[in-house]
């Protein structure tokens, strides 16, 4: 391989992430060996709150759950299938199809048969959340089941109207966890629970925002297995560590200089998830130079940001910045549901195209990105939202952008050959660049 | 100096031998199974018609869905670009592409020097491909060549949705179970293909001049239908199907070579670790 | 003129309908995606709001704004409104359902010329006894937007007003609907939805005369043909025409439907209460909910499923024609479980996907071949 | 250019008749007729007092009545019956709106399931009828009443037409394919992509490749039989499994899906292709003795 023009290094973090995921799923699976107990839930749906009940508790999260689905071709297809041969439609969200078909299959991604959560906490946002469990438990022959709603509006818009709605079903499902589990809310670990949440979803923003920088110290191929870890178990003291160590180790990058690639000679921004079963086309890009420094998804997924005075996107606040302690259950609720209703930007696009439109186009700016390559993604409209709209938006700003069709977790629908072909035509002819590495 | 653009398409391969930009001679034949031998069939013609030989010409890039099979090719280059390079040499105020094949649809914003700005494909379906006016063809029992001036005389319009190809087919069949007179029923195939390539064309916007290029602009009915749909007018090369191949000509003596690293690359990536 | 007749004309020619409207009242008009908007506030103001619904072509216009993975429906309205056909409308807004008509309203919002705009926030867990409170500050809000807007308040009175044309509206219909339980309903199935439908276009005051006409006239119309198989039709947002009299010339009539272009847009009234805001808010958190919002909080089961049934029921249906929009996820979602549930109550259901135009060949033989499996015994010894 | 494209029609399958030598029709009682005109082939059948005296298979062209015609007059060849001579026929299939010589319809549906019930006995209860343009799974009754039936959605990967074009495209005649397809020591990943226009490009790379034929023709007859079982699977498959129309005869597609089913298909005793129309005329029969005819 040829001298490059930064130095570069492998994340020392990255072993402490694979090691949380995996006991993550092992723990699930293995809840009932000891009293802990599996709540099915999904990335967004407060786990600060059924981690707060009495005793263990070991949460499956749906969508990083169907992604690990996703990454395996093989028994992806099978469970797509499965779900196929229920009647259910081949369009529907791809998470959803190979979680589906891996209850019907009666089969866990990670070995041994599928394990069935002792109840269902669930939010919902986009139209397959609460619909998603609804069939799950129905599959299961029924589930205690629990979900409440998160949409309550932009982020520009949270009031305390906003936030009462969400608290309120909050309490209704505390009363559910209490009265199925028959274990309490231990208000103590909520309160943790809630200080924890804020620094994984804050540190992981600053994490980010650390890619303005020339050479961009993080690649979003990496990135993703990096953020998994706040759509498993953000309230986790595990978690929060962890991303104050990826922080610090991204700032040392920095200072250091050390790049994601080596060759960092075009800086692009993607939108939604990746194809996950063929992230290597992420790779081939960077024999091009591009360095691909993340997305509104990526950031947001679970980072949490505002706008500031000057019109900027940085990261939200965590509550010791702030300088608040606090005080009690419903304080910790009211803090849970502000942080995700006026932080979680990922929520802006359900709101119209132009909420996306203005946030990515500050992101082009900030970032100092050459181009945008968009993944639209038939897999998930939640993510997939506005991608055409953002393409015009980004043109418009004078940002060269490509697409190309596929689905995160449905390989049927991804033409690895072809999107390839793509990729050369925009970087060679588009964005005037030359292979770097053979 | 003299340069040679190699064009396998899905269906024809095409190939053009210029000097300094002058056409010294051009030839087409079928594709067929074997695109190797059909790519040394129709460079030797060129060349014939061009009374040159192999020594002659300084370089040869190829381009179209079997460019990796031209051997003797130095290099390849994209199908879109070399759309846009060629109608950049014939129409230079040509500022949108719209390049029609057996196999794809593919609309391209071009630069003033001919490079491409931006472009979008008709995602994977054979509505708004030259095929699916085969198989149309075919069920309508009218030869491909005769399909374009038979939709002219159309007196009625019918919405048809351009899907899976067989599906037309059977649309057209039932349609011809209930008594529609052929010419409307090639008017309705070649609006359903003009409705999807237009869309195409949109996504990329549709600055003028427009060109209509590929083989399936030598389409009349097509044509017509896709003037109608986008209500702007079209500018249609003489020889539509050789514009790929001029521009890969144009390209060679430019220059311009996309390195063959890809299969390489994925070798060695095959089965990276996922994510 | 013959209410039907009427409605019909309205149907095909709706855009020519508001633009009169416009002229003969000198009023706004407000195009709407999706029947969760509350109408009864616009109303109060003055205000005509007319439903966005596609055109039944191909919608190439939409392709740079919403890829192929978005309904065909919402791509067709959008694709109808980047047309111009829709330049009328002086404001254009959504209520929160599902993500299809978002993507449209979302485009619409940028491209399309307009003085107001709003996205609603209507809430998805109608089922939790926080979302009436939760909507009623919504509509208040909403409310405002609408009186800054126009520059008028909307009063008690004009509310008063409002509800109690809809209501009238929502009550006729019904009353039509109950002649369609005969044995030989007096109305087709395409025939009511361009009532249904044309309720969606047309100044409701209106529409409350000539349904006043049709309540007296239907139990003496006669229609010369036979009623052949009851059939019911069922799912997505559907005002396919030509679907519904292409079925109805094959010796059978829909009697009934669930569709937010039928049944479900008029089945429930607001219920008068003090606050007016909160008594719309309980009645759009009540209504036969569309497939999106129906589940929860606490328990999974639909309740829309047991309506069905019953109307299935009341309506003597032979058998059911389940449908959706290409794409349309929370009906996807709902499909085999709701064909799983009338089949074991007995009633068969053939499924298929719409769309924006019929491919007739296709539909044709499914539909015969459906209606054949239901009348099979005439074909054996 | 592309008018000289295809030099040989390797889709084009023979057509045929019969005529039931063991059997007199003028001793019979009630003749009655079946006339199945699909999107690819017409057949017009004779039965006799319900039972089959003489057939034809045929291609059918663009214009229904004609095919219908061309399909009565083979089948009626040297048998000396007449068209006045039949008492009741029933036009089924893709053209039976416009079968001329038919009293009334009924779709091939009910047909296939009737003419299967015929052709394999009572013990049928799941049909699968492969044409032209669509494939459709039928379940019925011991009498083969239709219970239930899915047909396959916008898209034609794995129809009848999809396998002529792949014919064509690797230039072996259509009835070869199946047997051809066996002859591979270990199955080859099926192609991606039964779509008629994808699978094209996808077969020609695979040529290319120098993938041996055999080895693309088991390819793409697997990823029929999988597209096949996919739309069996959602209709819920019941024994006993009986198949009609052309596919039958491709003994690639059939036992590969049997082994994914694992299920094995009833043994054709009469040619597949003619179910819909034996379905047909007996219809015709019973409506004639309940007197609706």
């Amino acid at each position: 391989m040829a001298e490059t023009k930064y130095q570069t290094a492998g994340l020392k973090v990255w072993r402490k992430a694979k090691e949380i995921r995996e006991k993550y799923y092992k723990d699930y699976a293995g809840a009932h060996d000891g009293r802990a107990l599996r709540w099915g839930g999904g990335a967004w749906s407060f786990d600060a709150v059924p981690q707060a009940l009495e005793g263990e508790i070991y949460p499956l999260t749906e969508e990083p759950y169907g992604a690990s689905i996703g990454a395996n071709p093989v028994f992806q297809v099978r469970c797509q299938e499965a779900a196929e041969g229920k009647g259910y439609a081949r369009d529907l969200c791809a998470y959803m199809r190979g979680y589906w078909g891996s209850i019907i299959r009666d089969q866990y991604a990670f070995g041994g048969k599928w394990p069935k959560p002792d109840f269902i906490f669930q939010n919902h946002i986009c139209c397959s959340h609460a619909k998603w469990l609804q069939v799950a438990s129905e599959l299961e022959g029924g589930i205690p089941y629990f979900c409440f709603d998160v949409g309550a509006g932009p982020y520009n818009k949270i009031g305390e109207r906003q936030i009462n709605y969400v608290v309120e079903q909050l309490y209704d499902g505390i009363e559910f966890l209490e009265k199925t589990t028959g274990r309490k809310i231990v208000d103590e670990k909520l309160i943790q629970n809630v200080y924890n949440t804020y620094i994984s979803n804050s540190l992981w923003s600053k994490s980010c925002e650390l890619n303005q920088n020339i050479p961009a110290p993080l690649d979003e191929k990496s990135m993703y297995s990096l953020y998994v870890l706040g759509t498993l178990q953000k309230s986790s003291k595990e978690v929060a560590d962890f991303y104050k160590e990826l922080y610090e180790e991204t700032k040392e990058r920095v200072a250091n200089k050390i790049a994601a690639v080596g060759n960092e000679q075009c800086r692009i921004i993607g939108d939604s998830q990746p194809p996950w079963a063929f992230l290597r086309v992420l790779r081939y890009m960077e024999k091009y130079g591009v360095v691909s420094l993340g997305s509104l998804y990526t950031f947001s997924l679970i980072g949490w940001w505002r706008i500031d005075g000057k019109g900027n996107l940085v990261p939200y606040k965590t509550l010791e910045e702030q300088g608040i302690k606090i005080k009690d259950r419903d304080h910790a609720l009211r803090l849970l549901t502000e942080g995700e209703l006026k932080g979680k930007l990922m929520w802006a696009p359900f709101y119209g195209a132009s909420l996306k439109n203005e946030l990515v186009t500050k992101i082009a700016s900030q970032w100092k990105i050459d181009a945008a390559m968009i993944h639209v993604n038939r897999g998930c409209e939640g993510t997939a939202q506005h991608q055409m709209e953002m393409k015009l938006a980004l043109a418009k700003a004078g940002f060269p952008v490509m697409t190309y069709e596929g689905n995160m977790a449905d390989e049927r629908e991804f033409d690895e050959a072809r999107t390839l072909r793509l990729m050369d035509l925009f970087l060679t002819e588009t964005m005037g660049l030359k292979k770097l590495e053979w | 100096m003299i340069a040679a653009g190699i064009d396998i398409g899905g269906k024809v391969a095409k190939a053009v031998i210029v000097e300094d930009g002058k056409v010294l001679g051009k030839a087409w034949n079928l594709t067929g199974i074997n695109k190797a031998e059909a790519a040394e069939r129709v460079y030797n013609e060129a060349l014939r018609k061009a009374g040159l030989q192999r020594k002659d010409v300084e370089r040869v890039v190829a381009t179209g869905s079997g460019a990796k099979r031209v051997t003797f090719a130095q290099g390849t280059i994209a199908d879109a670009a070399a759309a846009a390079r060629g109608i950049n040499r014939l129409y230079p105020n040509v500022r949108t592409v719209i390049d029609v094949g057996a196999e794809e649809g593919r609309a391209i914003k071009v630069s003033p020097e001919g490079r491409v700005l931006d472009f979008a494909i008709n995602e994977k379906c054979a509505a708004g491909t030259g095929t699916f006016v085969e198989a149309m063809a075919r069920a309508l029992e009218v030869p491909i060549e005769e399909i374009g001036k038979l939709s002219l005389s159309s007196t009625q319009t019918i919405a048809m949705n351009a899907q899976c190809a067989v599906f037309g087919e059977s649309e057209v069949v039932s349609l011809i179970h209930t008594k529609t007179p052929k010419p409307d029923i090639a008017r309705a195939v070649h609006d359903a293909i003009a409705g999807r390539i237009g869309s195409v064309a949109r996504i990329v916007g549709l600055e003028k001049d427009i060109a209509l290029v590929g083989g399936v602009a030598k389409n009349i009915g097509f044509a017509d239908s896709l003037k109608k749909d986008l209500k702007l007018d079209v500018l249609i090369p003489d020889e539509p199907e050789f514009v790929g191949a001029l521009g890969t000509a144009a390209a060679a003596a430019a220059g311009v070579l996309e390195e063959e690293v890809r299969a390489k690359v994925l070798e060695k990536e095959k089965y990276a670790e996922g994510k | 003129m013959d209410p039907i007749e009427r409605f019909k004309e309205v149907y095909e020619k709706r855009h020519e309908y508001a633009k009169d409207w416009k002229v003969k009242t000198g009023r706004k008009v407000v195009a709407y995606f999706c029947t969760y908007v509350p109408e009864e506030i616009l109303y109060a103001a003055g205000v005509l709001p007319v439903r966005i619904l596609g055109g039944h072509e191909p919608p190439h216009l939409a392709a740079p704004h919403m890829f192929d993975m978005w309904c065909p429906f919402s791509r067709d309205c959008l694709s109808q409104g980047l047309q111009g056909k829709y330049n009328y409308a002086d404001g254009v807004m959504i209520a929160q359902s599902c993500l299809h008509p978002r993507q449209a309203f979302g485009a619409w919002q940028i491209h399309i010329p307009h003085e107001w705009d709003y996205f609603l926030c209507m809430p998805n867990a109608v089922r939790s006894p926080r979302a009436k409170p939760f909507l009623r500050g919504e509509l208040a809000e909403f409310k405002k937007s609408v009186e800054e807007w126009l520059g008028k308040a909307i009063t008690d009175k004009d509310l008063d007003q409002a509800i109690e044309v809809y209501n009238t509206n929502r009550y006729l219909m019904k009353q039509v609907y109950e002649l369609r339980k005969l044995d030989n309903p007096p109305i087709t199935g395409a025939e009511a939805m361009t009532m249904v439908v044309t309720s969606q276009l047309m100044d409701k005051r209106e529409h409350n005369e000539l349904l006043q006409q049709l309540v007296k006239e239907l139990p003496n119309r006669k229609l010369d043909r036979e009623t052949g198989i009851r059939l019911m039709i069922v799912g997505s947002e559907d005002d396919d025409h030509t679907f519904l009299e292409m079925v109805e010339k094959l010796n059978s009539t829909f009697v009934i439907e669930d569709h937010c272009t039928g049944s479900r847009y008029f089945w429930n009234e607001v219920i008068s209460e003090k606050d007016r805001l909160q008594a719309i808010a309980n009645r759009y958190c009540d209504r036969v909910p569309c497939p999106s919002k129906d589940w929860g909080p606490d328990d999974p089961s639909r309740l829309r499923f047991p309506h069905i049934l019953n109307l299935a029921k009341e309506y003597k249906v032979q058998g059911a024609i389940v449908i959706q929009q290409k794409f349309c996820d929370p009906h996807e979602i709902d499909i085999p479980s709701l064909r799983e549930f009338l089949e074991k109550n007995g009633i068969p259901t053939h499924f298929l996907e719409f769309e924006v135009t019929v491919p007739v060949g296709q539909f044709r033989i499914r539909v015969e071949a459906f209606l054949e499996q239901i009348r099979a015994e005439e074909l054996f010894v | 250019m592309a008018e000289t494209a295809i030099a040989k029609e390797f889709w084009r399958w023979p057509e045929s008749r019969w005529t039931n030598p063991g059997m007199n029709w003028k001793e019979g009682k009630t003749i009655t007729a079946g006339v199945d005109v699909g999107s690819v082939s017409s057949q017009a059948v004779v039965m006799v007092d319900g039972e089959l005296y003489c057939y034809s298979n045929t291609r059918t062209g663009s214009d229904s009545p004609d095919s219908a015609w061309k399909a009565m007059n083979m089948a009626l060849e040297e048998t000396g019956i007449d068209v006045e001579d039949i008492h009741y026929c029933i036009g089924t299939g893709y053209g039976r709106v416009n079968v001329p010589m038919a009293q009334r319809t009924i779709t091939e549906i009910a047909c296939h399931a009737r003419g299967a019930n015929f052709m394999y006995g009572p013990s049928v209860r799941t049909v699968l009828d492969m044409g032209g343009q669509d494939c459709k799974a039928i379940r019925c009754d011991d009498r083969g009443k239709v219970l239930k039936f899915m047909m396959n959605d916008k898209c034609a990967a794995g129809t009848g037409r999809g396998i002529e074009v792949f014919a064509d495209l690797i230039g072996v005649p259509i009835q070869d394919i199946g047997p051809r397809s066996l002859q591979v020591e270990k199955e080859p990943p099926m192609v991606s992509s039964t779509c008629v226009v994808f699978a094209k490009s996808e077969v020609v790379g695979l040529l290319e490749a120098g993938v041996p034929e055999n080895e693309i023709m088991a390819a793409y007859c697997s990823a029929m039989a999988h597209r096949i079982v996919e739309l069996l699977n959602r209709l819920g498959i019941e024994k006993d499994f009986a198949i009609t129309g052309g596919i039958a005869k491709n003994i690639g597609v059939v036992s590969r899906m049997e082994k994914e089913l694992g299920i094995k298909t009833l043994e054709p005793k009469i040619d597949t292709q003619i179910a819909g129309g034996i379905g047909a005329a007996l219809f015709a029969k019973a409506l004639i003795e309940k007197g609706k005819a």
